[in-house]
């Protein structure tokens, strides 16, 4: 038998902090080693946020960093879970999965890449973000937000920020940025990456592929394993001369927006 | 450490803790958990002839201490859970049980004939209480006794491993029910599988399943579980494989005093993926605890 | 105030939220909670003919977000119902139904006559669905198509007040148990009564209920009350009461939208008296948020 | 319509204090004037331990004190609710159901009471012996515990100790003391009030029978909704010529040993 390696993690993690921030998000700082070793920009864990009783099933959550043994996530307190995690204290501890799913690719011999965020898919984006930088790959950021209120964009470098109601930075869709963004770049060494709404992302791969450049999304939906035992996560997705489902945990969160069947 | 073994149907098992089909997979994603030898065996996803694509999404809502699921048994379909499947789990030290489903006993008897010649299966669980999937009548085979009969004789013709026939709790009744099965031949039960539920999202009106209907899986059934299986040791003398909410050692010793001589977990595994391995744990430490030196000192022996 | 008020079965009700049969006894000690005038409607505790002293306790358990009764229909007959306790409840502006359960088609027939001469009774709520005492085949009337027809039959043609007819979920035809049901002149549906479920205290091996099996409610079974509530709907025209987990005003908006017309609220009165109140207060919100003017705008309107 | 009186009382409580004690019990203080101004001893409050979540149900706890605003419980960490509970921490809210049941029955002209307690069926009776004290009714108290170890004590004023093992006070039962307390009582003027385990009580009430002084015990039982309507905590009692149940909760908690019909 070959040797077997246990690399899906369930750990308990230390909360070390809870901050609220910019945009009505959250911020928490978790102690996790063996997360925090191997995890890359597009993954995420999963979080269970009561250790005994209701919400049962985990919550799914963007790693916003990771480093030096500590792993970030940004979350809105939306529902009976990230209330719940928002409140929670300094010091207690929270039963963590993770890291889960494949993450960005980075191709080597980019040069550019387009950022796309919407709502909490600034929180992958940022690491995506920093970790371009680090490799010196030229980045343009794009956050869309409803109005300033719902904004964040900490930690990126004059990015390009539209609002639908105009409050801050451009009026209208991220889309609109995203279609100058692109005018300018080679196809062969530029890639978007996208996190956001469905309909955003749908919208983002529209305007990439036009200027066919290659464009990544990163897909949510309902999970209730994340570790792709459950099939309860899938997104459509093209199968040779038809459709067929991939799982968003296991196969996913981030798929080549080609090979997605955008439901309308 | 306590002696945890059972033979049920003629199938060796190092514990009674098993995976229940359907949360599971086909082990991969749970060899990356734990080592799949500490199990007592694992039960795959349900199988079906031809590759099934499955229900559109959503497929999961979460619901007061349960969930619901509509998958609708996607599945690779059978030839390359023969081909691709199986060859990873015969690896290990594991009994795998094949669940399959079918649209008429002939595709259930054809599944049975397939399976029977592959390699590295232990025993099959015929599915006949999927909720998730429309049948003829577009309720499940086992809410009619007629279709248990001749599912599980079709099944029994053609297999030559050990067949468990898996209910639903849904049926007018349930002992009858459990009867037709051990009539038709049936090595043992697989009890319980999922409730019909429903959950509708109250902002936008819609159900939260695409599919509708799905299946209530979770703690909030172990009591419908518990009885099920008590009800079904009474009734016949075929081995049960108890499931339904089963989160914890201690859940697993309430389906092993019920009548139960292994269990399945479900549900559990998806919120912590590491509870069949902490029941194996814990049911070490409950027959040492007790100094019962066997299942069967507890199994079905609930004192009234 | 958003204008909750519902007519079902000509039955005009302040709004769609009832106390459940069994868990209000006959609303001498909820009248000590809050104003029972506020309510929709009460459903007093299940009536015999002949005084019955129920089970022999425990009778209840605690299960994951539900729990389990065996009661057994604890209750002082149907002459001290009519006698002792519907003179209180006539002090109050509220419908009243009155649960009732027999032994046989005659008994129901009886008790119909009973109750439709005495003063106060709004409609009966016929209970074909407890889990808690023994008929002839010692399963539920509900579980047979032809008892479920055979007793509606009788009351109807014995009752001069409107008749729901209470049903379990635990069938094997859902649908046609509640066709049956119709078709014999049901004014309405219940649903749902508990599910037969177990609980076994691994410390003692013994059943948690002396009755060892009792019926599971509470939120655990709200996915399967919503959808039998939902298939009844599409199944028949008559108004149904939905029932089974309801605990805040979500829930029983959750209900509505399956195609409940008025709702009631069992266990989680239990652990929150106040919970009745509480709904009602939720709903009157809700309607108002959303700026819905009565509930037949969303009753039954899930958008598939 | 007569006029309405709302005495069924639901209130959340501010935690006062929470302090583990003699004998490995918890004292908590609540914050509950409605309560605390019409609490008699041998009443009891319910308690939703977990706001939302589990435990569903609300667990009974005897009044071990009332007054000033404020009710005190007392209880063993013993399971999944009475943990949680044990772990409360001062400033949280609870809801609390109460006070319940009917409460021990002190007649005119008692001049000497017995009081029998085991386990935390010392809460109860503590409050009792308090309002005895009050109103100088000459009061024994009989204290009864498998070891010193789960003994309480605190509070009474030389209390009769036994323990099984002999390891504190005398060894054995509560039994063989309250025959020599009753010994020399006569029936009219005195009564013997217990709480515990059902085979003590049922012990108790025997001894009591056979001295010819009235008994008052207070049962306890799984109860589901503490107020009366669900059933489910019922005692078999003698009614008529033949038995029947009543409730614990709102019938009881404190019956008269005549009227029980022990199970054995
Ligand atoms: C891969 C992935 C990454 C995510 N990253 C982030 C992030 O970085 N920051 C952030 O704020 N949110 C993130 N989310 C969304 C987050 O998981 C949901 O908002 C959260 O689960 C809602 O929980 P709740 O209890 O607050 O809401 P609920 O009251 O339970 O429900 C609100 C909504 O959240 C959805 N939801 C509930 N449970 C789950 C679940 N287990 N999986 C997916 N959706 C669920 C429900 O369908 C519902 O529409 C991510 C989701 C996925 C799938
Ligand atoms: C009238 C009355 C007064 C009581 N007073 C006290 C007291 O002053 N101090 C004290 O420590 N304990 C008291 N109890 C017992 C206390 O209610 C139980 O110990 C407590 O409910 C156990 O809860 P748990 O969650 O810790 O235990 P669990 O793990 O839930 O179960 C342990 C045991 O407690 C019993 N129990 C659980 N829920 C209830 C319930 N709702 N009603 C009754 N029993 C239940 C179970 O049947 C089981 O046998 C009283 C009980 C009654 C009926
Ligand atoms: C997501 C999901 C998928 C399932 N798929 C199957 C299946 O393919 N075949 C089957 O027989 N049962 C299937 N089941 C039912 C389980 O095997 C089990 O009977 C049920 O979930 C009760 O156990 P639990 O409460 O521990 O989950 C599935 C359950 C879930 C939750
Ligand atoms: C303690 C208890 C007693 C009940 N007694 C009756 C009864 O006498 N007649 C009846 O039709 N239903 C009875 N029921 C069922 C309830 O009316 C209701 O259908 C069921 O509990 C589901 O609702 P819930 O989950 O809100 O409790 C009883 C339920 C409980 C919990
Ligand atoms: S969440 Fe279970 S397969 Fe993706
Ligand atoms: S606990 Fe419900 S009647 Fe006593």
């Amino acid at each position: 038998m070959k040797k077997q390696k246990f690399n899906i993690n369930v750990s308990d993690a230390v909360i070390l902090s809870v901050k609220e921030t910019d945009g009505g998000y959250f911020r928490m700082k978790l102690a996790a080693p063996v997360i925090a070793r191997t995890a890359k920009p597009g993954q995420f864990i999963s979080l269970k946020v009561n250790a005994s009783g209701m919400p049962l099933i985990r919550r799914p959550m963007g790693i916003f960093s990771a480093g030096k043994g500590c792993v970030e996530i940004l979350f809105k307190a939306a529902g009976k879970g990230t209330e719940i995690l928002s409140k929670k204290k300094k010091g207690e501890i929270i039963s963590v999965l993770g890291p889960l799913g494949n993450g960005f690719t980075v191709r080597e011999g980019l040069r550019h890449a387009v950022l796309v965020a919407g709502g909490y898919g600034v929180s992958p984006v940022a690491f995506l973000y920093r970790e371009l930088k680090r490799r010196k790959i030229n980045t343009t950021v794009i956050i869309g937000a409803k109005n300033k209120k719902l904004l964040y964009k900490e930690g990126f470098k004059s990015p390009k920020i539209t609002t639908e109601d105009g409050s801050r930075g451009f009026k209208g869709l991220v889309t609109g940025q995203l279609d100058k963004a692109c005018a300018g770049l080679s196809c062969g060494t530029s890639a978007v990456y996208a996190c956001g709404p469905v309909p955003m992302l749908k919208a983002v791969a529209q305007v990439s592929e036009k200027h066919g450049i290659e464009c990544q999304v990163s897909m949510e939906s309902m999970m209730a394993c994340g570790i792709g035992v459950c099939l309860s996560c899938v997104c459509s997705v093209k199968e040779g001369m038809g459709t067929g489902y991939k799982r968003i945990c296991a196969d996913g969160p981030v798929f080549d927006s080609r090979e997605i069947v955008w439901r309308t | 450490m306590a002696d945890l073994s059972v033979k049920i149907a003629g199938i060796k098992m190092k514990n009674p803790v098993m995976l229940a089909s359907g949360t599971c997979g086909f082990g991969e994603e749970f060899s990356r958990v734990f080592d799949l030898n500490l199990l007592g065996g694992i039960i795959v996803k349900g199988t079906t002839l031809k590759p099934r694509a499955g229900n559109k999404p959503p497929r999961a809502a979460e619901t007061p201490y349960g969930m619901l699921n509509s998958i609708g048994l996607q599945n690779p379909g059978v030839e390359a859970v023969i081909n691709e499947k199986l060859p990873f789990l015969r690896q290990f030290d594991l009994p795998v049980f094949v669940n399959i489903a079918g649209n008429s006993k002939e595709e259930y008897a054809e599944l049975a004939r397939l399976l029977g010649k592959a390699k590295g299966v232990s025993a099959l669980e015929v599915n006949i209480s999927c909720p998730n999937v429309k049948h003829k009548n577009s309720g499940l085979f086992c809410q009619d006794l007629g279709d248990v009969y001749a599912i599980t004789k079709a099944v029994k013709r053609k297999s030559r491993v050990p067949v468990f026939v898996k209910l639903s709790a849904e049926v007018s009744d349930f002992k009858e029910t459990a009867r037709a099965a051990a009539r038709a031949g049936a090595d043992g039960l697989s009890l319980i599988n999922t409730l019909r539920g429903m959950a509708i999202d109250i902002k936008t009106g819609k159900p939260k399943l695409a599919n509708v209907i799905g299946g209530l899986s979770g703690p909030a059934i172990k009591p419908v579980g518990i009885r099920a299986v008590y009800e079904a040791f009474s009734a016949v003398k075929i081995p049960i494989i108890g499931m339904g909410g089963i989160a914890s050692a201690e859940d697993a010793v309430e389906y092993l005093f019920a009548g139960a001589s292994a269990v399945a977990v479900g549900t559990a595994s998806f919120y912590d993926p590491l509870t069949p391995f902490k029941i194996i744990k814990g049911l070490n430490k409950y027959f040492e605890d007790n100094s019962f030196d066997s299942v069967s000192v507890i199994r079905g022996r609930v004192s009234l």
